[in-house]
């Protein structure tokens, strides 16, 4: 099972705050990611996560490039958009 | 001593300072900032999401830094999350040293990176509705102080 | 709200500080810097003489010019004078702002600039023996950032 | 009746924190209050006065120029030694 976390505003564009997805395919790659979001998740979704300056960690961990990302059963992946001002 | 902690509920900002001090006898002074909900703007409650496994060690590695770019003898983080009403504190930062330029450096050094470190977003209520709260020019400028 | 006070007695910073925060409801955030006698060095009592005429008048004076300078809703100024033994607070400064970089920066500015202000003679007792203390450089260098 | 009152090192070095002169002659000059300070409070007092980071206030205002202060009948006056520094 891979568990996908949406923070701040992705949580509301998700219509939830987590998914849970088990691959039956066995790894998921980043386009397997936005196919997922746009297909089980929400339309749409997949272009939010798209922006840019939208981070990925894995594990805790944000990735430097989240295009490299591949994730394996018992991973947690967080969609983090920019943090706000004020 | 190092006091870095992220709460669910109300707290009371001078407990903490004063529990910093009391464990800090040997101090020439302690600076402090507390942030508040503003009662004014017609902000009804605001709230703030984070995302536990980055939050806490964002503000560790933040006190990391304060205490080797400043000579401190104590520090106290402490930010709530979750959902806050107008007057409620959201944030306080004491730093305590022998001299009165580290502590109030570190206070203002934490403060302009507390939020870049530690991953919060935030949403207002207004008029019953929630809206979030998208990041500002001025924070990139405060941070490029630095 | 704004309180300046000469003291020739102890006090408590976190008494003046809320009732700064009660008279100022409508804040952003509130910056505070408390100055204390040393534990170390030796130092069994400090003494801070002032002239009366001088000192609250200077006090005033620079909180005039920190409410020009930062956009502040209000302004606390406490300093000792008399004999104080170590660990007693001698100063407190504490400001209540909208938002954050005002607070921080009128408690700073206003530290900077109360000992030239305010006109404060300070001595130290070492061993059973009162020494004055000179002028520093490092307040020129701290004065000459603004 | 003029008051002359000494602050930080300057008390030290008078023996005293504060002096009272009856003028006969009228006013007191700069050169008349350091006369008065060697001959009727201590010895080296003015020496130590002279100290060009000495500043002197009438009444509660510091001078700008202390050699051209005038000290009336009533009038106080304060030298102050430069403020600690710590």
């Amino acid at each position: 099972m891979i568990r996908i976390v949406y923070l701040g505003k992705l949580a509301d564009v998700a219509g939830k705050s987590e998914s849970q997805f088990v691959s039956s395919s066995g790894d998921l790659d980043w386009p397997d990611i936005l196919a997922l979001l746009d297909d089980h998740v929400r339309e749409g979704l997949a272009d939010a996560v798209r922006d840019e300056r939208v981070k990925v960690a894995l594990n805790g961990q944000v990735l430097s490039d989240r295009e490299g990302l591949v994730a394996r059963d018992g991973d947690e992946i967080a969609l983090l958009p920019p943090v706000s001002g004020g | 001593m190092r006091d870095i902690r992220l709460l669910d509920a109300p707290f009371d900002p001078n407990a903490a300072i004063d529990a910093l001090a009391m464990a800090s006898p040997d101090i020439g002074g302690i600076a402090s900032f507390v942030g508040k909900v503003r009662l004014t703007g017609g902000v009804e409650a605001l709230e703030l999401t984070h995302y536990e496994p980055l939050t806490l060690p964002g503000m560790h590695e933040l006190a990391d830094r304060a205490f080797g770019r400043f000579d401190l003898i104590g520090l106290l983080m402490v930010h709530r999350v979750g959902v806050m009403r107008p007057g409620e504190p959201i944030v306080c930062v004491s730093a305590a040293a022998l001299h009165r330029r580290d502590a109030l450096g570190a206070v203002d050094f934490c403060m302009d990176h507390l939020k870049s470190a530690a991953w919060f977003w935030k949403r207002e209520k207004r008029a019953g509705q929630w809206h979030w709260i998208e990041p500002r020019e001025q924070d990139h400028a405060d941070l490029a102080r630095w």
